[in-house]
């Protein structure tokens, strides 16, 4: 596959109060991006557990996004503190998994930052077609 | 079958010995083991070839241990033909059951291996750059090596597996009783590991030592810090799988004041070990700051290598990404 | 009993009573000046003395310290005895001419005037000494005794000096006989501003004329017992036995449902800005002290004085102290224009004083509010729109000699201006509680950026806040005045009350929950809940959740190290399904 | 000197180093003695030895030598190498310096048959110039602590307590009260197990008294072992001595006493291994005549202002810090051993029927033979003045003795062959008091020692009580003024009814004597006060204001040759003429100093 | 010193007696009285002293009462001494060296019998008792 004609597929957790409602808001204001980012939609930025990065890029993910809200605008106080430390240390070992760090990313976005959520998705995703394919197991889905 | 005695089969694949030592390790429970079956099979300790295996009828073995990951291409086969011949087969230690310290070699690939080991390693001197070679010729005769895969492969993952018996060895009284199930036939679902789910804390006398609320504000190494024998290693910054460890084993490492490892393996619940115990230690990560918090990770040198001492391959990722790796 | 004959009369007392207290059960009256029924008998001034014929021996005692033996006679004006009484009361008419006691007692006696060489007619210490034992025996302060000796004797302080030990009970002027020790009258001499805050003026005192209970309470710092151990006056005259100094705070434990925090706001402390003069210059009150001066019941009864205690010609009131200001609380305080107004128009009808109003923006939002502030333009104060920079002494015309300048940049006219005035009053803004972080910890509710607390919304949920259960009415909210205080006190008990006779209560429905035979008791979660819903149970060994205070947010879940804990919702293996799904072809 | 304990020596040197003594230089004849004997190689064969006081305190400084008991007075630093040569060496004792009574012509070289001493009794002092009071070994050595030991060993404190009630010992103090008993009431009295004191009182405030002073300073160790016999007799296990402060010498040698006997284990715990503990803390006065008074000096030791309450309850009872105490004078407990050793009979048929044992009296003022006499009771004031006092100096008249210091009383020239006893004393209206014997000749104005002992009381008076406080000073006031001939008629009246009330109603010891000085002068010299207001005269001459001085010109003139020397000194330059002339006292001017009546050698000046 | 007992007390006092009790001016059994005028001292009466000095120090007696007196008038026999036992006449020894005044002490002050060999002469002028 081509560069250009590469399109990465990725996924995003959204924490319910903030991303997902400025997701919402970036839909409602007819803002145009790039759609290789797909949703997938919890409580609390601090709920995505580390497995499910894994499971994704295993899937054949080739980017992962956690957004949550803003530091200190947590609607549960603290869930996106977690998520930050848990970001740090993972994409530590995804390194040394081999995977780069640039393909697990954490971004705040509050509810009204819809222009926000369109940038971060266009860009993460032009990042994606730059870095090209993970195929972490040579494109083929793992044996049994 | 010749007599009514149950036929019993052991086997090692890529294995360090420590689980047929375990066996051994029995002490005169072994002959307890010996008269109520008949071992049929255990390359080790008694002279069985290949050939005698294939001879028996499929299913003939009532229960095979095999320990040990598998690597190369002779062991997939040996397990593939066990598989057919046993009844049961249980994946006996950590080896077999989630990969073992072998599997940490899934951080390279045969390629990188071979040219470390035979070339570039210092105390090598390899002028010729001879390697190991699936077929070669030496003095004339045809000489045939088994093929070396890329990548570990626990016993799941090649051939079908009734129980797994946790451990780097299994411990004795482990393995007593999962052979008097076996032998009685009380044995729990397919699939089982056989020993408690929960995790090592809930067994760990250090357990009560825990101040309330417990944070890490700062990570050591186990040799950075006089251990204090009574106090939990995470209060003392210590670095202990014991959370994420599924319990059974006795404590032994606590009681020689060292760190669990997690070598039982995750419990039932949890798809990754590495990664379940990841999100545990960073989650309790005293500071908020992310200057700080990168400062405390520095401090972690190798969480793969850490948190997946004996579970990579049985990991969600199995291996490390590698270009040309099969 | 004892058995005596008094004058004459034979009498029957107990044991151990005193002649003197003898006498007087069967009312005779022998005169005495340094005996007192509340005190050890200390028989110095020899006045009560009297003739006891014992086995036919007469002798001359003191009655106040003697006590009766069976048989005595007593002669309490027998010759003997008028002679001494006498001689030694004219006596103390030579050593305390000045002294009332003792020219009362002379003319009962029927000295007109003393032999004796007067050493100081206005003298009036007889050195009788009750001060020196009330001070030991009642106050225990010991703050005052006897020195030098002979007729050089005096009572009074160790070398002179202000004493430290002495607390200012005036118990030694209660005490004394003759007058000699005065106590200083404060409210004579001038009022100093920052005394408006004044001490406590009786240890025992109902805390203000509209208080709820209207029940006295003791001032610790003021009662003598407190500081001596002694006295307990109060709890001996209190026959309901209602006094007991040994009460002590106690803690109440008391379980509700929800709670309405209303704890206020802190007034801004006006020293704050050096400019302003607050605490240098006397005349420079803030106007908590000002309502202090003009309230009726307050030290000067309502009368507005001055520091040297004349009435002011002119007064200067500014706003926005403290509040609109990006050095100081960016926020308007909502009140002072108003509070502001009401004190001009007080001066106005009070005094004839000038009274000149330093305003940003006169914000009279209130119903009437604004009328009333074309009544006050109407009564002729001046108001100046501006922030006033600086309020100095430092005169530069003569106009200016001994008054107050106030320094402002009048932005109607676009020019400086100088106002010199007697007194000004500083409009201070209102600033969240002392303790407000303390509250929001303990009630686990957040604080905007100016340190008030946070309301769940502004518009939809103005009374409750992100805690379950927890309400906010008044200015810990936001500065607010007193009709708007109450309409939100309102709101915040009808929806504390809805929750309680609801009987209800809605629960989070994707709340977590620890499975006990996979929880190893690891206490990993239990640190992570910021509503702090996980406790450890040590008698199992495990953790367990509130589902009450439970959120539902799930970092416990995906922290838990075991898998124990998991979430009614949201479960690992429907958003491993779901990172699946995402990658069918 | 350790080693001088061993080694025999043919002669001791006995040098009084009591106050007077010292203050006379004695302890420079003590170095000149020592230098001189080591000059003359003697001195391993002559020991010097300070003693206290010796009592013939008008002669000092003194020495006694032993053997032979040689009295030597008046003794200058200049004449010591003269008389170790002569005496010392030589063996021929030195006649110049040994005492001669005014009216004889040769000196009596032995102590014993000097009159001064000749006629006392010596009980408390017994070991007044002969034992060094800083050795407890020499103080043992005359049977010191023997007493001690029979009553610890021997004794009940029952059989103590009545052998000292058999004595007929009674308080020297001044009181009198009889010691015996007293010990009784405090031994008795002892609420709830609470501890008992005994106080030795060594205020001694009296103007002119220095008998206290002397027993401590010469035995130390005589008080101490009477303190600690009275404490087993009573059961007390502290003791005080309450010495005044301005008595350095006696402090220091009480302390050194105090130490020693503690070395030997006659003090603390488990004396003499009787299991009888006791121990004896030093309270030093702070200068305050009315500490001399029992519950002002108790009140001092418990550190509050000295100033008396109210009795009862007596200190017997409610004493320091309100448990029993008994309070005695150091001459009281000094008796004790002597009485323990030598039995109440022998004491008792010492003295009068009421008043038993002697009686130490500091004899002063117009006497030859001032010192400290030891006398027993019953002695008349003849004795006293004439054979042990020598007489009045310079030929004048006996006019009268003040006895019992500012609360005691003047006893006319008439009763002077009174016995001396507690009654006998309090009948003629003075009184024992701690002993002081103060003689008058007839140069003294009666007024004028009234006026000096009520100024004294005044200015001691602790100010508590009004009579005390007010009426001494009204008193003193009203004398004052007779003294400057402002005394009016009914002063006498006036003074007679203070002095009764002030007697009456003040509250403590010190007001009630005050007034007997004055009562005593009222009573026996009434004329003198007559004088003094009608004729505005004092007949002694001592109210400077009312003298008037006058110069007779013939002798001036004839004998003196107007020699100018009174006019150079008069202050006032109210003496006219120059020399050669006669000179003349303008009157106007004359402040009456009466300077010029001291200076002129002629007796031209006289006074009316 | 170490806590006294009773009978500590009692040899105290009798050691400090021998000393205080020269004081007393008691009664004596013997009274030795050495001449020491001028001459008598130039002819070395101070050496016959000490002799007796040291001799009454080692018969650790207390009834001997050693003491000197001024010149006895026979200049040409010095040093001279007089021993006077209570009770007897006073006996007067002439031209006295160390030696004799040790055997005079000996056999008369302590043996009582009169050494004739050294003897003037029994009976002497009055001395003052």
């Amino acid at each position: 596959m081509s560069n250009e004609s590469f399109e990465p597929r990725l996924v995003g957790f959204l924490c319910n109060w903030c991303s997902y409602t400025g997701a919402d808001l970036a839909g409602t204001s007819r803002m145009s991006y790039a759609p290789n980012l797909r949703i997938i939609r919890v409580m609390c930025s601090g709920r995505v557990d580390p497995q499910f990065v894994l499971k994704a890029f295993k899937e054949g993910a080739d980017g992962v996004l956690i957004s949550g809200c803003h530091p200190g605008d947590c609607h549960y106080q603290e869930g996106n503190y977690k998520a930050l430390r848990r970001h740090r240390l993972l994409s530590k070992m995804l390194e040394q998994m081999g995977i780069e760090k640039e393909r697990f990313r954490l971004e705040w976005v509050s509810a009204a930052e819809g222009e926000k959520f369109q940038r971060v998705c266009n860009e993460f995703t032009d990042e994606m077609k730059k870095l090209g394919p993970l195929n972490l197991n040579g494109g083929k889905k793992n044996e049994q | 079958m010749s007599n009514d005695k149950p036929k019993v089969a052991f086997y090692w694949c890529a294995s360090c010995g420590g689980c047929e030592e375990a066996v051994v390790d029995l002490a005169e429970d072994i002959l307890k083991v010996t008269s109520a079956v008949d071992i049929v099979f255990w390359p080790v300790a008694l002279d069985f070839k290949r050939k005698d295996v294939e001879a028996m009828e499929d299913g003939s073995i009532a229960v095979s241990f095999i320990n040990g990951a598998v690597r190369l291409s002779e062991q997939e086969e040996m397990v593939k033909l066990l598989r057919k011949k046993s009844g049961l087969v249980v994946a006996f230690g950590s080896c077999s059951h989630l990969g073992g310290i072998p599997g940490l070699a899934n951080f390279w690939n045969k390629q990188t291996i071979f040219d470390y080991a035979y070339l570039k390693s210092p105390s090598t001197n390899n002028p010729d750059k001879i390697v190991p070679l699936e077929k070669s010729e030496v003095d004339g005769k045809e000489l045939e090596l088994p093929e070396f895969y890329d990548t570990v492969y626990s016993l799941d993952q090649v051939i079908d597996v009734d129980y797994y018996l946790p451990g780097c060895a299994p411990p004795k009284d482990l393995i007593v009783n999962a052979v008097n199930a076996i032998l009685e036939g009380k044995l729990p679902p397919k699939g089982a590991v056989l020993s408690p789910n929960k995790s090592l804390c809930d067994e760990c006398d250090r357990n009560e030592s825990k101040p309330e609320k417990f944070t890490m504000t700062e990570i050591k190494r186990p040799w950075e810090v006089e251990l204090d024998p009574e106090k939990c290693f995470l209060a003392q910054g210590v670095i202990c799988m014991g959370p994420a460890t599924r319990g059974g084993c006795g404590q032994r490492c606590i009681t020689a004041n060292m760190p669990c490892r997690g070598c039982f393996g995750p419990s039932d619940q949890v798809f990754d070990q590495g990664a379940k115990f990841l999100s545990a230690m960073a989650s309790i990560i005293e500071t908020n700051d992310e200057k700080q918090i990168d400062k405390l990770i520095e401090t972690i040198v190798d969480p793969a290598g850490t948190f997946y001492r004996f579970s990579l391959p049985t990991s969600i990722l199995r291996r490390k990404k590698m270009e040309a790796t099969k | 009993m004892v058995n005596l004959t008094i004058d004459g009369k034979k009498i029957k007392v107990d044991e151990g009573t005193t002649i003197l207290q003898a006498a007087e059960k069967n009312d005779i009256k022998i005169p005495s000046l340094c005996f007192h029924p509340l005190l050890e008998p200390y028989a110095a001034c020899r006045v009560c003395v009297v003739e006891v014929i014992k086995k036919g021996e007469s002798e001359i005692v003191t009655s106040c310290n003697t006590k009766v033996t069976e048989g005595i006679e007593v002669k309490t004006d027998s010759e003997r005895a008028m002679k001494a009484r006498e001689l030694n009361v004219e006596m103390l008419l030579a050593q305390a001419p000045d002294a009332e006691a003792v020219q009362e007692l002379a003319k009962d006696l029927g000295i007109k005037e003393t032999r004796f060489e007067v050493k100081d007619p206005d003298e009036k210490c007889i050195l009788c000494g009750l001060c020196v034992r009330a001070c030991e025996e009642v106050v225990g302060a010991d703050a005052i005794s006897f020195n030098e000796r002979g007729a050089e004797r005096t009572v009074s302080t160790p070398f002179g000096q202000e004493s430290e030990a002495c607390i200012g009970c005036t118990a030694c002027s209660f005490f004394c006989p003759t007058g000699a020790i005065t106590v200083e009258d404060l409210l004579g001499r001038e009022v100093i501003h920052d005394e408006l805050h004044l001490g406590p003026s009786s240890a025992v005192r109902v805390p203000i004329r509209q208080a709820v209970p209207m029940v006295p309470f003791i001032d610790e710092e003021a009662c003598i017992h407190f500081k001596t151990g002694e006295c307990k006056l109060c709890e001996q005259v209190c026959e309901k036995e209602a006094v007991d100094h040994d009460m002590e705070d106690e803690e109440v434990k008391v379980e509700v449902g929800s709670v309405v925090l209303a704890s206020g706001f802190k007034p801004f402390d006006a020293k704050r800005i050096q400019a302003y003069g607050y605490g240098r210059f006397n005349n420079v009150i803030t106007a908590l002290e000002f309502e202090k001066l003009v309230n009726a019941s307050g030290p000067t009864g309502g009368k507005i004085r001055l520091a040297n205690g004349k009435e002011p010609e002119s007064v200067g009131i500014v706003h926005c102290v403290g509040s609109r200001d990006e050095n100081y609380n960016e926020y308007c305080s909502r009140v002072c224009c108003m509070y502001s107004l009401k004190f001009a128009h007080l001066l106005n009808e009070k005094t004839n004083a000038q009274v000149y109003d330093f305003y940003i923006d006169m914000r009279c939002f209130g119903k009437g509010y604004e009328e009333f502030y074309h009544r006050l333009l109407e009564e002729g104060t001046k108001f100046i729109r501006g922030r006033v920079s600086e309020i100095t002494d430092v005169a530069v015309t003569e106009k200016e000699e001994g008054k107050l300048v106030i320094r402002v940049e009048d932005t109607l006219i676009g020019a400086m201006r100088r106002i010199p005035v007697d007194m000004v009053v500083l409009s201070i803004g209102l600033e969240p509680g002392i303790d407000q972080n303390e509250i929001a910890r303990v009630f686990n509710i957040s604080c905007s950026q100016d340190t008030f607390f946070l309301e769940r919304h502004p518009k939809l949920g103005p009374v409750s806040t992100f805690s379950d259960g927890i309400f906010l009415a008044g200015a810990c909210q936001s500065p607010k005045d007193i009709p708007d205080t109450v309409a939100q006190a309102g709101a915040a008990a009808s929806e504390a009350l809805s929750l309680a006779d609801k009987g209800t209560f809605e629960l989070e429905p994707v709340t977590a929950e620890i499975d006990k035979d996979l929880c190893s008791g690891c206490q990993i979660c239990v640190s992570l809940c910021p509503f702090t819903a996980i406790t450890y149970n040590e008698e199992e060994g495990i953790s367990e959740i509130n589902d009450a205070l439970c959120k539902g947010c799930g970092t416990c879940v995906s922290a838990c190290p075991s898998g124990a804990s998991q979430q009614r919702h949201y479960r690992d293996n429907q958003i491993f399904a779901e990172i699946e799904g995402i990658f069918i072809e | 000197m350790e080693k001088a304990n061993e080694k025999a020596y043919r002669l001791h040197l006995m040098v009084c180093a009591g106050t007077a003594c010292v203050s006379n230089n004695s302890f420079g004849i003590k170095d000149a003695l020592e230098k001189e004997i080591n000059k003359q190689g003697l001195e391993d064969e002559v020991l010097v030895v300070t003693t206290g006081c010796n009592g013939f305190c008008e002669r000092g400084p003194l020495l006694v030598v032993q053997p032979g008991n040689v009295f030597y007075q008046q003794l200058e630093e200049k004449d010591i190498p003269h008389l170790v040569e002569e005496h010392f060496l030589k063996g021929r004792p030195v006649k110049k310096l040994m005492y001669k009574p005014p009216k004889e012509k040769s000196p009596i070289p032995i102590l014993s048959d000097i009159n001064f001493f000749k006629k006392q009794v010596l009980i408390a002092l017994r070991n007044r110039g002969l034992i060094d009071p800083e050795k407890i070994d020499e103080y043992i050595a005359r049977d010191g602590y023997s007493a001690l030991a029979k009553a610890l060993t021997e004794m009940e404190p029952k059989q103590i307590i009545n052998e000292v009630k058999d004595s007929g010992l009674r308080g020297r103090g001044g009181g009198g009260f009889p010691t015996g008993l007293k010990w009784e009431f405090v031994s008795k009295s002892s609420t709830n197990g609470q501890e008992r004191y005994i106080v030795c009182n060594g205020d001694e405030g009296d103007p002119g008294a220095f008998m206290d002073r002397s027993i401590l300073e010469a035995d130390p160790h005589a008080v101490i072992e009477g303190m600690i016999i009275g404490a087993k007799a009573i059961g007390a296990s502290k003791g005080f001595v309450y010495v005044r402060n301005e008595y350095p010498l006696a402090v220091s040698r009480l302390i050194k006493a105090l130490e020693q006997a503690r070395g030997y284990g006659l003090l603390g715990k488990d004396i003499l291994g009787s299991g009888f503990d006791f121990d004896i803390k030093i309270v030093r006065g702070a200068g305050a005549f009315v500490c001399g008074e029992e519950t002002a000096l108790m009140a001092s030791i418990e550190g509050r202002l000295g100033e008396p309450r109210p009795r009862p309850p007596y200190p017997a009872e409610k004493g320091l810090w309100d448990n029993p105490t008994c309070i005695n004078n150091v001459e009281t407990w000094a008796n004790v051993p002597v009485i323990i050793n030598r039995s109440a009979d022998w004491y008792s048929n010492i003295g009068t029927k009421t008043s038993k044992g002697t009686k130490v009296f500091s004899l002063v003022g117009k006497i030859n033979n001032t010192g400290l006499v030891e006398v027993p009771m019953g002695i008349t004031l003849r004795e006293i003045i004439e054979d042990i006092g020598g007489g009045i100096p310079d030929g004048k008249k006996f006019k009268a003795v003040q006895t019992g210091g500012p609360s005691g009383g003047c006893i006319p020239a008439k009763n002077i062959d009174l016995p001396i006893d507690y009654e006998s004393l309090t009948e003629v209206g003075s009184m024992m008091g701690s002993g002081g014997m103060v003689v008058m000749d007839e140069d003294t104005c009666m007024v004028d020692v009234a006026k000096y002992f009520i100024s004294f009381t005044q200015n001691e008076s602790c100010g508590k009580c009004t009579p005390c406080r007010e009426g001494t000073k009204a008193m003193y006031e009203i004398l004052d003024r007779i003294t400057k001939g402002e005394g009016k008629e009914e002063d006498i009246d006036l003074l007679e009814d203070l002095a009764k009330s002030i007697k009456d109603s003040a509250l403590c010891g010190l007001g009630n004597t005050a007034p007997n000085p004055v009562l005593t002068t009222l009573k026996y010299f009434k004329d003198e006060y007559e004088i003094h207001i009608k004729e505005k005269k004092c007949p002694a001459h001592v109210c400077r204001e009312l003298n008037t001085y006058t110069i007779d010109e013939k002798t001036c003139l004839d004998v003196g040759h107007g020699c100018d020397l009174c006019r150079k000194n008069c202050s006032a330059n109210a003496i006219s003429g120059e020399t050669k002339t006669a000179h003349q006292v303008i009157q106007e001017k004359c402040i009456k100093c009466g300077v010029c009546y001291d200076v002129c050698r002629f007796d031209a000046v006289k006074v009316k | 010193m170490a806590k006294l007992t009773i009978d500590d007390l009692k040899k105290i006092k009798e050691k400090a007696k021998r000393r205080t009790e020269l004081r007393e001016g008691g009664d004596y059994r013997a009274k030795v009285t050495v001449h020491m005028g001028t001459c008598g001292i130039a002819a070395g009466a101070r050496k016959i002293m000490n002799a007796f000095m040291d001799e009454l120090e080692q018969s650790k007696s207390s009834d001997i009462l050693l003491t000197n007196s001024g010149c006895a008038g026979l200049c040409s026999r010095e040093p001279m001494a007089t021993v006077e036992l209570s009770g007897q006449a006073p006996i007067k020894y002439i031209d006295l060296t160390e030696q004799k005044t040790k055997e005079i002490f000996q056999k008369h002050v302590i043996g009582g019998n009169v050494v004739k060999k050294y003897a003037l002469g029994k009976g002497s002028e009055k001395t003052d008792a």
